[in-house]
């Protein structure tokens, strides 16, 4: 199953994966597409990946949350075109104890954010461009205007 | 009588999102002396044109596996530079 | 729309219902019917509620996560009877900030488990039937030969 | 010449999964004498036959919140005696 998905997330699907009759609690974490940034709207936005790489992160990340707690787990990320309000990532995690549960989803969701080489160019309302930096104060790389004719 | 043999290693830099923007490509073939690292990589890109975009210390990673910027590199890896990661 | 179900639940429902365009993480949690318990194995279960007051009750734990935290959250406990491996309870909780969001969906799930009065008979496949009891050292009641005759 | 009054309070006590098994029954009206709490409701139940499964303090709620055992009630109120919850 990729990590990777270029079509929309089901998060019923991923607890469905899962879900087995020994795990009764299972903690799922959706991230969705916001309407603004920084301050300013977003109309729509593209997640593109270093794939091969981001595929083996996403499963080391999954690997190292089954040997830490007692839980099944699967993990999701969109690349591509999304709009407002589209899942970027999905991620669920079962466990016979909800502690276990909710700290494995909660890992998971930190490491895909530290580790898992995506990026993402958001479209703004105002015509403008920027790939996302959460490291910079604003959020944002500056503006490229050339950014659009490329595809990463 | 032994000579100094000039050596050399030869990468495959991957360059994405903002980085590759800066560079104008994705995908650079770079050689430096070695013994190489990442960070001789990274100076190597830096010193092209659009490099000075770059950061001194960007993320990198190595045959698809996050490295720190002393790792050695040899003949035929793959180094990627990494602008600051926005999944999640 | 009701806290209790006797239909079976939908947590995808759940979280149409708290995602917004503003809130970019959506922390869930669902709670199945596990095959086993205390050692036994469980053929099935039925959970019956004070229904008014257990209404009250999750209306009143949603508001204190609402005010609480800056988040959309919503929650259903199923009754009736249910199969192993059905939802018996389902949260989602929406916010800006994903710490916000399991911060909240884990606090409705403790209060629920906490406050909200309804009770767990479970049919064992050795024919036994019990209530479960959480405070007991076992975690059921004893059992009782004529509790299927009698509906909570 | 004043007269003591002899007055009571009657309220409708309501008992779920394993505790309306044990009294046989759902709903007991109830009436003690004033002024009345959560526990003297209680005390009388557990008088009944098959009370004394009933535990001495078991969880109440009075007109649907949860209640302190030494809440006072009032001509008809729905005072609930809840076995341990197992819900979530």
């Amino acid at each position: 199953m990729p990590h990777l998905q270029g079509q929309p997330l089901d998060l019923g699907r991923l607890v469905a994966q899962v879900t087995s009759p020994q795990r009764g609690g299972i903690a799922c974490f959706l991230g969705v597409v916001r309407n603004h940034h920084g301050g300013r709207q977003v109309d729509r936005l593209e997640y593109s990946a270093y794939a091969p790489m981001a595929e083996g992160e996403c499963a080391r990340i999954a690997a190292e949350a089954t040997a830490r707690w007692d839980v099944a787990v699967a993990l999701e990320h969109r690349v591509g075109a999304l709009a407002v309000g589209d899942a970027a990532v999905a991620i669920a995690a079962a466990a016979s104890h909800r502690d276990a549960a909710f700290e494995a989803c909660r890992f998971i969701i930190e490491e895909v954010k530290r580790r898992v080489p995506i990026w993402k160019r958001e479209y703004y309302a105002d015509g403008s461009v920027a790939w996302v930096d959460p490291t910079a104060p604003a959020g944002i790389q500056a503006a490229m205007p050339d950014a659009a004719a490329r595809s990463g | 009588m032994p000579v100094s043999a000039v050596t050399t290693v030869t990468v495959r830099a991957l360059l994405f999102a903002g980085y590759a923007d800066a560079l104008g490509r994705e995908v650079v073939t770079v050689t430096v002396p070695a013994p190489a690292t990442v960070g001789s990589v990274v100076a190597h890109l830096r010193a092209l044109p659009g490099g000075d975009r770059l950061p001194p210390r960007p993320l990198c990673a190595v045959n698809l596996a996050h490295a720190r910027f002393d790792l050695g590199v040899t003949e035929g890896d793959e180094v990627a530079i990494l602008p600051p990661l926005a999944g999640g």
